[in-house]
């Protein structure tokens, strides 16, 4: 659950305004590329759909030993509808997460950086798993995910750790220090999420085969059955 | 009928159209882009400011802003939970790690851990402003017709992002539904999350089932949006017209105020002494 | 789609507005929604698709409307063979209610939401305001309040009718729509359909499984079975006929079930398909007996 | 919630094993889903709910199993006050199936499904297993496939309702559990129900608003409107009471309708609430008259 929780007033202008500004970037970039796709409306329907799934799973709490965390889902996302896509669903999610108080929205900007690096990162390292190495969904989607996730979370101690937190008077190192202990929280959370990943992908793999369509494996190239009992 | 929250700190999402639809307060009236601004203006002038006395000027100003709105306070109670709950996961570190005099002592099992004056404060900021935030951005989503959001929305953002935008606010309903419906299912054969973190298939299965769910419940609203001639772009009905010379007069002031909070940080001069 | 230039095995109607000609679809996970379907809507009228869950009701309807299109065979209307660059056109006259009100009421007020078939047809907010007043008229909604969240089982599907009504169509294709709403929200449905069919001249297809609801309101009825249509005719000839139902795992209504205990021989052209029709017989009876 | 000691409107019944006294429940949002709502459960029978949509049902039978707490007045379940303490207790005891069966199968195979309540009660996966496949069998699903995504309706709701009756409930609550099916399935689940109460002695709570399906199988009939119960009593009695109904925005179920016609008078407890009792009366009537 690599999300940015800080409200509004927390990082410095200067560095709110850098983080936005590249995440304004790779927006752009990812609307172009839509742009020349020619995205037709039931794919937005579908990715609609999507950040509001995300959207109400960031808002369900999951109790840990150690404390409440959310699930994230954006590397499923990515897996599903593709790293264009799923920048805007990612940007969207942080949009009215902000507006209930979920994240500032001077977070917006770092917070859908995150966001695109688990969807991108989940979608490829699917492709690579389940394409090229031909793991069981189970395994590809836990893979992707925990991999998406881990990387994230370290971003996030960079992001943090980087901008400082107005006020406080503790320096870069000791900030990231700090975030460390948060990090390590979420890179279990996000091997836990990797699980549920997993089960998720393998149970649209069985019952709605036609979503991962894009992620077929494909067949004149030396097929191998898929094993008949997912993982569990 | 409403259906419960399906969370335990997310009110009911459905109070934010119902409030923005059934609403005629001075704030409903108020032109949305002026509300916007006072959005933007409170972003603004959290990220500036530093001193706790302003960011509770901000927070009264906030909670005048709502009341004005005449929309019920426990509401907005409901609503703080969240950021309440991040503000104090987040910065509950800096309690014990930043440097000051130690107000009190925690004892766990030997390991000595001392809370801070200075640790404090720094929640207490970060707490006072992230309410405030919210308390503006509720307050104008709570107020503003969904007509005047699809308008704006597709003049600030690219067709695609606003088209992805508005279909979210709409099935967010749905989604909640939906995973209330599950929960509700699930709570009433003794299950729970705690228990299905232990059995994780099935904990998979329940949000797997969401997924599909959500999936299935798109396609067909896409189908009854296409079937109804849906081609990509929400019909946009009421134009909205600029603000008043009033809102641009509560715009101005708005400036001027975050001028003069960035020149006091920046240029270090007491205002308190005028 | 375009393959046969006349579909053998259904005959050709002249007077048919809409012609789903040997229709085959097939699902991605590789289920048959319909297979080789032959189906005709003729002007004016009510036709009933009887069927159980899952027979293909559902996949047929969204071919007349071109949300699907065939694998195999070609759907017409008024003429016009529905393909991918046309489907927009065909909208415009053939209206589609789904089984799922809750899915179809997409805008935050009740208005908004009949709006939005107009709008996208083309029509200024003013026009689109007027025909989805009409509409909501027409449903006796129009004073209905204004979020469709709040609006009870029974409103939302009247204000999905009026959001497709609005658009004006000239054949209104309706999903099971009355599956769990109470009878009094049920029987205004049906009378609505009947007002559309008689004062407005527009043809109703609607996907049951209540024989009852099909004796008293279609003109015609199929039954629908394994993604085929078993057979059709005059309700009074297919809802006496309790084999071919029960074979379809259908029950023939309560009226038949009870007039054929009456054991009263008529012509198939007087036999009761309402209630009021089937006690006529039974005062009758007992009159005739008595004299 | 364990404020008044005795209800005073609603009158002490000892052998009632469920006890909803004097309750409101209020929304967040200010409607009132039940109001001041007095409702009771006795051994070994099926009680229906009738009521148009809207009127209070769901919230009333989310009552009974603790979903949601009352805001004024009680829930006793087995002399038990339910309170956030003792709910997980409670739901070992009450049963409930929802309208919406999708939302109710969330496991990867059925028998997972089936076996999700046990394991929450704290049975041994082989003891879960064999309580699963027990419970399969009384629905008649026991060699199902695998997937319950796959299932037709149907299916679906004989599945979620195995899902409630492997944890052994005393009570089993069921909402709506027709309104969306077939004939042919609905009538297997109206036989499960009184095989549940015959063979397992288990009482019924059943939210409907097919009042032909009340006069078939519930032996108590209670009319539900605007989140009140306003009236109680034996089916015979309540369902042909036409003012009651239809002011309750119910129609009287077909059966009350034409023996009404008929124009028999017989006692109470004689009325058919079947249409083979009625056809017994058509019959004789005939033969008396002829006579």
């Amino acid at each position: 659950m690599a999300h940015i929780h800080l409200e509004d007033g927390a990082f410095t202008p200067f560095w709110l305004i850098v983080w936005n500004l590249i995440a304004m970037l790779l927006i752009g970039a990812a609307l172009m590329m839509l742009k020349r796709e020619k995205v037709p409306p039931s794919r937005l329907t579908i990715a609609s759909m999507c950040a509001a799934v995300v959207f109400a799973v960031f808002q369900v709490e999951v109790p840990t030993p150690i404390g409440p965390v959310h699930m994230n889902f954006t590397p499923l996302v990515g897996i599903l509808i593709g790293p264009e896509l799923g920048a805007v669903v990612v940007l969207i999610v942080n949009i009215f997460s902000a507006a209930i108080g979920h994240g500032g929205w001077g977070m917006v900007g770092p917070n859908s950086i995150v966001g695109m690096v688990e969807v991108t990162l989940g979608y490829y390292a699917f492709r690579l798993l389940r394409v090229r190495l031909r793991r069981s969904y189970f395994w590809s989607g836990f893979g992707a995910t925990a991999f998406a996730l881990t990387v994230s979370s370290l971003l996030v101690v960079f992001i943090v750790g980087v901008s400082e937190i107005q006020g406080s008077t503790l320096s870069r190192t000791e900030t990231m220090s700090n975030m460390l202990v948060l990090a390590a929280l979420n890179i279990a959370t996000g091997i836990a999420e990797g699980v549920v990943t997993g089960y998720v992908i393998a149970f649209l793999g069985r019952v709605r085969p036609d979503l991962l369509e894009h992620h077929r494996i494909p067949e004149h190239d030396h097929p191998r059955p898929e094993p008949t009992t997912e993982a569990g | 009928m409403t259906r419960r929250a399906y969370s335990t700190h997310v009110p009911d999402f459905r109070y934010i159209t119902y409030f923005a639809e059934t609403g005629s307060s001075i704030v409903h009236r108020m032109n949305p882009w002026t509300k916007l601004a006072l959005i933007v203006f409170s972003v603004v002038f959290v990220t500036v400011v530093l001193d706790i006395y302003l960011a509770i000027a901000l927070l009264v100003f906030a909670l005048l802003f709502y009341v004005a709105a005449r929309l019920p306070i426990k509401v907005i109670i409901g609503w703080w939970s969240m950021p309440v709950l991040f503000v104090v996961s987040l910065s509950f570190l800096y309690l014990f790690t930043e440097p000051g005099r130690t107000l009190a002592e925690l004892n766990l099992g030997g390991l000595r851990l001392g809370i801070t004056g200075a640790g404090v404060g720094i929640m207490l900021v970060l707490l006072v402003k992230a309410l405030a935030v919210v308390t503006v951005s509720l307050t104008v989503a709570m107020t503003t017709r969904y007509n005047y959001i699809v308008h704006m929305a597709y003049r600030i953002m690219p067709g695609v992002l606003a088209t992805v935008f508005l279909l979210t606010y709409r099935f967010m309903f749905e989604t909640a539904d939906e995973f209330s419906d599950i929960l509700d299912a699930m709570h009433s054969r003794s299950g729970g999350l705690v228990k299905g973190v232990r059995r994780s298939r099935t904990f998979a299965g329940i949000f797997g089932i969401g997924f599909v769910h959500a999936f299935e419940r798109a396609e067909t609203i896409s189908k009854a949006m296409e079937a109804r001639g849906f081609t990509g772009d929400l019909p946009v009905t009421d134009r909205l017209p600029r603000p008043t010379y009033k809102g641009y007069a509560l715009i101005a002031l708005a400036v001027f105020v975050i001028g003069v909070v960035s020149y006091w940080r920046y240029f270090n001069i007491n205002l308190t002494g005028w | 789609m375009e393959s046969e230039a006349q579909c053998k095995e259904c005959p050709d109607e002249g007077k048919a507005i809409v012609h789903v000609d040997c229709v085959t679809h097939k699902y991605p996970d590789g289920t048959e929604g319909i297979h080789n379907m032959c189906f005709r809507v003729f002007p004016q009228e009510i036709v009933a698709l009887c069927g159980p869950n899952g027979a293909g009701k559902s996949t047929l309807i969204e071919h007349i409307n071109g949300l699907m299109l065939p694998d195999v065979g070609r759907v017409k209307v008024f003429n016009k063979n529905i393909d991918r660059s046309n489907v927009a056109e065909i909208r415009k006259v053939v209206g589609l209610v789904f089984q799922d009100a809750d899915s179809q009421l997409f805008s935050p007020t009740v208005i908004d939401d009949v709006m939005f078939g107009p709008l996208n047809l083309g029509f200024s907010p003013a026009e689109a305001r007027k025909r989805a007043e009409r509409a909501l008229d027409i449903v006796g909604m129009k004073d209905i309040g204004k979020i469709p969240h709040y609006l009870s089982g029974g409103q939302k599907r009247l204000v999905a009718i009026a959001g497709v009504i609005a658009m004006e169509p000239k054949i209104l294709v309706v999903d099971e729509p009355t599956g769990d709403l109470d009878p009094s929200n049920s029987r205004r449905i049906e009378e609505i359909l009947r007002s559309l069919r008689d004062e407005h001249g527009i043809s109703v297809v609607i996907a049951l499984h209540d024989m009852d609801m099909a004796a008293r309101l279609a003109d015609r009825v199929c039954i629908v079975k394994n993604g085929s249509i078993i057979a059709e005719g005059p309700p009074r000839e297919i809802l006496y006929n309790e084999e071919l139902l029960t074979s379809a795992g259908l029950l023939p209504p309560t009226v038949a079930r009870m007039f054929g205990e009456l054991d009263i021989d008529v012509p198939t052209d007087r036999r009761p398909l309402t209630i009021e029709q089937l006690m006529a017989f039974v005062t009758a009876k007992g009159t005739k007996k008595k004299a």
